[in-house]
């Protein structure tokens, strides 16, 4: 055996605290070694190059990379292997940055730990074998979880590319976060108008089949393969009869409904269609307020429907969908209110979040887009915003910045202002972001044309004082303590992954951050990829980011699954189980513990029963590898022999 | 100096003590309700009451042994180049095996016509087989399951032992068979023996008379196994219930089987010869996943036949087992060779 | 010479290569300062890791071993990290039993995300390991058996 | 007599099935031997005594056809692992159970008559009196009873399909790891200490594996094999140490306690010890017992989303 190892510098990440010389040095007297060299960057296309023709000149059958994480730069170098004829397998990456030079302070032990990797890679490579991937036929129809602006974007785009996708929104519309807001910083433009083309396009699209008020019930399958479980919720409205004429919700009895839509700004009925634009217009029943689910008596909606759509006796319904690819766009939340009990936030009604006043602000709001404040309905006049409230607070889990609070509250300050020109606004701030275009010049407009007064600094404390809100805090630029009597106090709450984020990643097979949000694969080079093959990320599922970063993205998913189904195929990853039939005695152990049920038994010609794993499905796990008594069935790629070899070259020289 | 010795029991410590001075002394001791050859040191207790659970087979012919290392050096100027350092094991001490059984050293005699009266001599067991003296004590009762008069051997067979010693009364009779066995008998502890002779030969054959007799004769056997070798249905029954373990051969004083497995990590390694068992499925596992021994029976019918057949055939009729009784004694499922042998015997 | 004698001891992990591989690297890209004792295997699930693993490197000689995986419910399998969890509990409850100490060998999880747990677990690991000390094995009896 | 009720079940049985194993007598008076027959006249060579002691239910997995078994309490949780875990088809095999309190172990009399040999074996009442050269020797059977028997529940066996005799029930206490428990009073060096001497004795006979009736693998079992290359032929303390574990770890959550591991080890190593401390811990953390109920699932083959008797580790 020939191993070739080429240890990289990466500039000064690796050569800053490792000495690579010594490493190559030592890399050299490894047993099956022929050539190790050092390079400044061997990612490089120079460094590559290197490789090649040091795979030829020195007849090399294995090579190892010493350089970044292999999380990194494998798909890489095992590109570049190729190249020369050698099988992919036969390259081992050691991870000599990330887990050595950017983590150990000590030189000498660092260049030690190096060698260590190197060794380990080395002995890992020499046990490789060759494996190739199999084809499979992909099914060309995309998922698209999520209706907000981001998901109906790559619904689109997919569509538009000639795709067929199946968009599940939980909510009884589509239309997201976006739908809800009045206008839409720094363009000042009304946010439904330039949102409820797209919603109709969405709803009109022959690709797009769309499952509104639905939701993912289970997920099998891979990349080109899923099988997807869609559960329909019982709206109680039948609607393929439901014209969305609203007869209904004007004669509901229940009337202190909870206003999702308005986030609870005022109540709504128990049936309702949440806002005029909603696509699809179609009415449903929320049975926790209503009055025929709670005293079994009531059925005023089935009278007055003119189409006899209403059926209380729905039940959810599961449809399965197969797709070839998923895009997650499942959107923020928002922290309550009450999780902020220093600003008053659940106890007093005129303190409010940055989304229920967009609501108040909205034409088609609630309070048909007269400003009033929740106690009195009175016009306020002194108005307080507050920014980062829950954001940027690790006290409360909440370390990072909520992304376009800032923007919106310029935007809010200005609209208060056109409402009601004798208004006074103040907005309290940690520091204004506003780097994107035209952002800068909005919050600058929104101080020196509209006059709303910026304190930098933090609120202390917000009370009650008769009709008032007394608003206590300290100007920090100034170094004096503020008070203000506020009529209605805005808080910019915090942007938090959705509630159920966690369990739909689950489902997924993705990864989450500490917060809920989606973890993509590599946080500057593949930002919409995740590291489950077949599986995207658009919008702020993935951490808070405002419209155009959301379309873009949504966009930008739809390429990705365009790209990759644009062959008929799909490679297999050949990193998967494989039976030793001389050796398997059939115990079944591997077909009860596989996650996948990618096992089955097979009846050899001599009647033995083995277990026999079925290509596409293995994802390659290898806990059948591990649950195996005598190892015949092994994770290719992973094979006992291959980790063992690493045990014994850490342990036993 | 007399032909023959007598030490009293008292002396026998001083004894292992003076030839530990010059040897390494291996002599049964008690581990738990185990006796095994340990290597002896003074205070031990020794157990002379029973033949070891093991027999000292693996103080000439070990479990496992390294028969070289290898070192591939590299050169530092060309990683390309590598040269292969050998060092050979085969210093060996002067040994004692001290309380052998007589079935015991007619193990390494059996052992002697395959690794040491050949052209080609096994060097590692004639380096320990050279150095070893035997210090054999002929049994005073037989042990569960020995049948060592049936296959021509007794309770005091002295072939194999370079110095004999008979247990009598409150001492020990010792007879030199051997050079190395009179080298032993020069210390001073002994006193004159030739007083104890007739009374020693007495003792042997009342043992004697006491061992069991499976089978009356053994003329024959050897062919009749070889005319069974096909019938499948004999050895099936007869191994039925056999659980193909390798207890009966690795506590067989004349199985002598290897397997040679080489371990390397990084540069340097060692080849290890080891013992292995015929009834064990890898035993005969061939590269192509072939094995031509599948079954249990097909294995327990080499045992068999390899004793009482193969090996006589080869070797002027001697038969390859000693009649210990060990590996029906020890048989997890009590499988009994001689009652193979008997059964085949009427076949 | 796999560790430097004095300064380091012998600490194997076994990490998925989806939470806990990854959390390795993040701590790293947050340039998160860890002892240096720990050399990474990498496996794909943490329900690839037999336990026979874990013994076999106590045995031959590692001084500490750390299985990390996946937090229950994220494994990239979905049930990989489920079946180690109840496998190396076993493992690690019989170790004493064979008079290995059981802090020798800890199993957690760790996600991608969280470099700032990886660098903790890694400095607590090898410094527990450090305060137990190297595991001496015996020398080795051959003769006669 | 029982004997004749036992010979009776199996020539009812014989017709139905290729083979019946049974017991016989074996070299001495002191051992029995499994015995297969296949046609009536071989009945009459069927014994049953305390000394019947080896689980019979091993060989069931690797026979062919319709196999007969003579099967106590202990034997029959063998017949419970094979269901839960698929390895028999239950309708092949015709479990003849029989009742049984307690069995002997050859070990423990060999001790207790200094190893010497046999004459003559009998049974009276809870003794075994057995006759060596210098004359009788009277033992009370709970004297030289394997330790399972101390503690068993099931003196009828929980499977079978007829039984010889009347059922009868446990008169013993639970098991409650006693000697587990004060095995694990001993300091880590002491419990280290202990292991590497028993575990020095180890040949690597793989008796205790061939024996065991959960050992599916046998020949292809990884103690021996080159693919995967867990362990190596060296005969040292740390390899025999790791085969203990691949046998006793293969075994969590599946081993029945039957103790034959133990019972056949030449070099009286307390195999059966690690497999009891891991029952222990199982029993502890998933209230489970292999071989009792057919439906369950060996628990290192399952899991719950929550663990309730798992929690995390500190460092």
């Amino acid at each position: 055996m020939r191993v070739g190892v080429f240890i990289c510098h990466c500039g000064n990440n690796i050569a800053g605290t490792v000495e690579v010389a010594k490493v190559a040095e030592a890399a050299r007297m490894m047993p099956g070694v022929a050539f190790a060299t050092t390079y400044m960057y061997t990612c490089s296309e120079p460094g590559q190059e290197e490789i090649k023709e040091a795979i030829k000149r020195e007849k090399l059958d294995r090579v190892v990379v010493a350089a970044c994480s292999p999380r990194m730069h494998e798909v890489t170098f095992r590109r570049t292997v190729e190249k020369t004829g050698l099988n992919r397998y036969f390259f081992e990456m050691a991870n000599i940055r990330e887990h050595c030079s950017w983590i150990g302070e000590d030189k000498e032990l660092n260049t030690n730990k190096a060698i260590e990797a190197i060794k380990l890679a080395v002995e890992k490579a020499k046990q490789n074998k060759p494996l190739f991937p199999a084809k499979f036929k992909i099914n060309k129809r995309v998922l698209v979880i999520g209706g907000g602006v981001a998901g109906m974007q790559a619904a689109l785009d997919c569509a538009d590319g000639g795709l067929d996708v199946v968009l599940v929104e939980k909510s009884p519309s589509v239309g997201g976060m976006m739908a809800r807001l009045d206008k839409t910083f720094p363009t000042v433009d009304c946010s439904i108008c330039i949102l409820g083309p797209k919603m109709v396009d969405v709803s009109q699209h022959e690709k797009i089949n769309l499952y509104a008020y639905s939701e993912i019930e289970e997920i099998k399958g891979y990349v080109g393969n899923y099988q997807i479980k869609i559960r329909k919720k019982a709206t109680y409205v039948d609607w393929s009869k439901c014209t969305g004429c609203g007869a209904c919700i004007e004669k509901c009895p229940s009337r202190n409904a909870f206003d999702y839509f308005n986030f609870g700004v005022a109540p709504a009925r128990a049936i309702n269609i949440p806002f005029p634009q909603a696509i699809p217009k179609k009415a449903k029943i929320d049975a926790q307020f209503c009055r025929q689910f709670i005293k079994g008596k009531c059925g005023v909606c089935a009278k007055f429907c003119p189409v006899g759509a209403i059926n209380y006796e729905m039940k959810d319904e599961i449809v399965t969908e197969d797709v070839g690819a998923i895009i997650v766009a499942s959107g923020y939340g928002l922290i309550d209110l009450d999780k902020l009990p220093e600003y008053g936030g659940g106890r007093y009604p005129d303190v409010i979040s940055g989304i229920q006043y967009e609501r108040i602000l909205n034409a088609s709001g609630p309070t048909s887009g007269h400003i009033e404040r929740p106690s009195d309905h009175a016009e306020p006049k002194t108005i307080v915003f507050v920014s980062c409230a829950g954001s940027r607070d690790k006290s409360i889990g909440i370390p990072y910045c909520s992304n376009f609070c800032c923007m919106y509250i310029a935007k809010q300050a200005i609209l208060t202002k056109d409402h009601i020109p004798d208004s006074r606004s103040y907005v309290f701030y940690m520091d204004i972001r506003s780097p994107g275009k035209g952002y800068d010049e909005f919050t600058r407009r929104a101080q020196e044309e509209y006059g709303v007064q910026y304190i930098r600094g933090r609120v202390s404390r917000i009370y009650p004082k008769g009709k008032k809100m007394i608003v206590k805090g300290a100007d920090t630029l100034l170094g004096t303590q503020v008070e203000i009597e506020a009529d209605l106090v805005v808080l910019a709450t915090a942007v938090t992954a959705t509630t159920d984020a966690r369990t739909l990643a689950e489902k997924l097979h993705i990864s989450y951050d500490p917060h809920g949000f989606y973890v993509e694969s590599h946080p500057k080079l593949r930002p919409v990829e995740t590291n489950t093959s077949g599986v995207f990320l658009a919008g702020a599922c993935q951490g808070p980011k405002d419209i155009p970063a959301s379309v873009g993205q949504g966009s930008a998913a739809a390429a990705k699954v365009l790209s990759i189904f644009s062959k008929d195929t799909l490679e297999s990853d050949p990193q998967i189980a494989r039976v030793n039939t001389n050796i398997c005695v059939g115990c079944r152990k591997c077909i009860g513990t596989c996650p996948f049920g990618a096992i089955e038994e097979q009846q050899l010609r001599d009647g033995r029963i083995i277990a026999n794993v079925i290509e596409t499905v293995c994802a390659g796990c290898g806990i059948c590898n591990s649950t195996c008594p005598c190892g015949a069935i092994q994770l290719q790629h992973f094979t006992d022999n291959q980790l063992l070899a690493e045990v014994n070259a850490l342990c036993l020289t | 100096m007399a032909d023959t010795g007598f030490l009293p029991k008292e002396n026998l410590p001083a004894l292992l003590e003076a030839l530990s001075k010059k040897f390494a002394v291996f002599a049964p001791v008690l581990d738990g309700e185990v006796v095994l050859f340990k290597r002896f040191a003074p205070g031990a207790t020794l157990c002379l009451t029973r033949p070891a659970n093991l027999p000292p087979k693996g103080i000439i012919f070990p479990q496992s042994e390294t028969l070289f290392n290898f070192n591939f050096k590299k050169d530092p100027e060309d990683p390309k180049k590598t040269s292969l350092e050998l060092k050979e094991n085969l210093d060996f001490v002067p040994t004692i095996i001290f309380g052998s059984r007589p079935c015991d050293a007619q193990g390494f005699r059996i052992y002697d016509r395959v690794y040491l009266e050949t052209d080609t001599a096994d060097p590692y067991y004639k380096g320990r087989r050279e150095k070893t003296t035997i210090i054999t004590l002929a049994c005073n009762a037989p042990s569960p399951g020995c049948f060592c008069t049936s296959v021509g051997r007794g309770p005091a067979e002295s072939d194999g032992s370079d110095l004999m010693m008979t247990e009598l009364g409150k001492g020990y009779f010792f007879e030199p068979m051997t050079e190395k066995g009179k080298e032993i008998f020069k210390d001073s502890l002994f006193e004159d023996g030739s007083a104890y002779k007739e009374q020693a030969q007495k003792a042997h054959e009342r043992v004697s008379a006491l061992v069991k007799k499976p089978f009356a004769i053994l003329e024959g056997t050897p062919e009749k196994l070889l005319s069974l070798f096909e019938n499948s249905q004999f050895w099936e029954g007869e191994t039925a219930k056999c659980i193909s373990c390798g207890a009966c051969t690795y506590l067989c004083p004349t199985c002598y089987c290897f397997n040679i497995t080489d371990e390397q990590v990084g540069n340097s390694g060692e080849r290890i010869r080891s013992w292995d068992a015929c009834m064990f499925f890898h035993f005969t596992l061939e590269a192509s996943s072939h094995n031509p021994r599948q079954n249990k029976h097909q294995r327990l019918k080499n045992r068999v036949g390899h004793k009482f057949s193969y090996y006589p055939k080869k070797y002027q009729g001697v038969i390859a087992c000693c009649g210990c009784g060990r590996c029906i004694r020890y048989c997890p499922m009590s499988v009994d060779i001689s009652e193979i042998v008997a059964h085949a015997q009427g076949a | 010479m796999s560790y430097l004698a004095g300064k380091e001891l012998r600490i194997v992990g076994f990490l998925c290569n989806w939470c806990s591989y990854g959390g390795a690297d993040t701590a790293g890209v947050g340039r998160f300062k860890q002892p240096t004792d720990l050399r990474i295997i990498r496996v794909p699930c943490s329900g690839r890791v037999n336990p026979l693993f874990v013994v076999k490197a106590l045995l031959n000689g590692a001084d500490g071993v750390l299985v990390s995986g996946c937090h229950p419910r994220d494994c990239h399998y979905s049930d990989g990290n489920f079946y180690a969890r109840r496998r190396l509990e076993m493992l690690k409850r019989l170790l004493p039993f064979l008079g290995i100490d059981e802090r020798r060998f800890h199993y957690t999880w760790v996600s991608a995300s969280e470099g700032a747990r990886w660098k903790n677990v890694v400095t607590d690991f090898t410094k527990a390991i450090h305060e137990l000390g190297p595991f001496h094995q015996k020398e080795e009896k051959t003769e006669c058996s | 007599m029982f004997i004749e009720k036992l010979k009776e079940a199996v020539r009812k049985i014989l017709p139905e099935v290729d083979v019946v194993i049974g017991y016989r007598q074996g070299f001495d008076p002191l051992h029995a031997t499994p015995y297969f027959l296949d046609k009536p006249e071989q009945v009459d060579q069927l014994i049953w005594n305390p000394l019947c002691v080896q689980n019979l239910c091993s060989y069931i997995p690797f026979l062919k056809g319709k196999v007969g078994v003579i099967v106590k309490g202990c034997d029959s949780r063998a017949i419970v692992q094979y269901m839960q875990e698929k390895l028999i088809t239950r309708e092949n095999i015709k479990v003849i159970g029989v009742p049984c309190l307690r069995v002997i172990s050859v070990k423990k009399v060999m001790a207790a008559i200094n190893q010497q040999t046999v004459q003559e074996v009998t049974f009276e009442g809870d003794n075994i009196i057995v006759k060596i050269p210098e004359g009788p020797k009277t033992i009370p059977s709970a004297d030289v009873a394997p330790r399972k028997c101390a503690t068993c529940q099931l003196a009828t066996p929980l499977q079978y399909d007829v039984l010889a005799g009347e059922a009868i029930q446990s008169n013993k206490p639970q098991d409650t790891f006693e000697e587990t428990k004060e095995f694990e009073k001993l300091s880590l060096e002491e419990r280290r200490a202990y292991w590497e001497k028993e575990f020095d004795r180890c040949i690597r006979c793989y008796a205790c594996r061939n024996a065991c009736p959960m050992c599916i693998c046998q020949d292809k079992c990884i103690a021996e094999s080159r693919d995967p290359h867990w362990t190596s032929q060296r005969a040292n303390v740390t390899e025999k140490a790791m085969f203990h574990m691949i046998h006793g770890l293969h075994l969590a959550g599946r081993c029945i306690s039957c103790e034959e591991c133990e019972r056949v080890c030449p070099m009286d190593i307390p195999v059966a010890k690690i497999k009891k401390k891991i029952s222990m811990d199982l029993k502890e953390l998933f209230g489970y017992e292999a071989g009792m109920n057919p439906d369950d699932t060996p628990p290192m083959y399952t899991f719950k989303v929550e663990e309730a008797t798992i929690e995390e580790h500190e460092i």
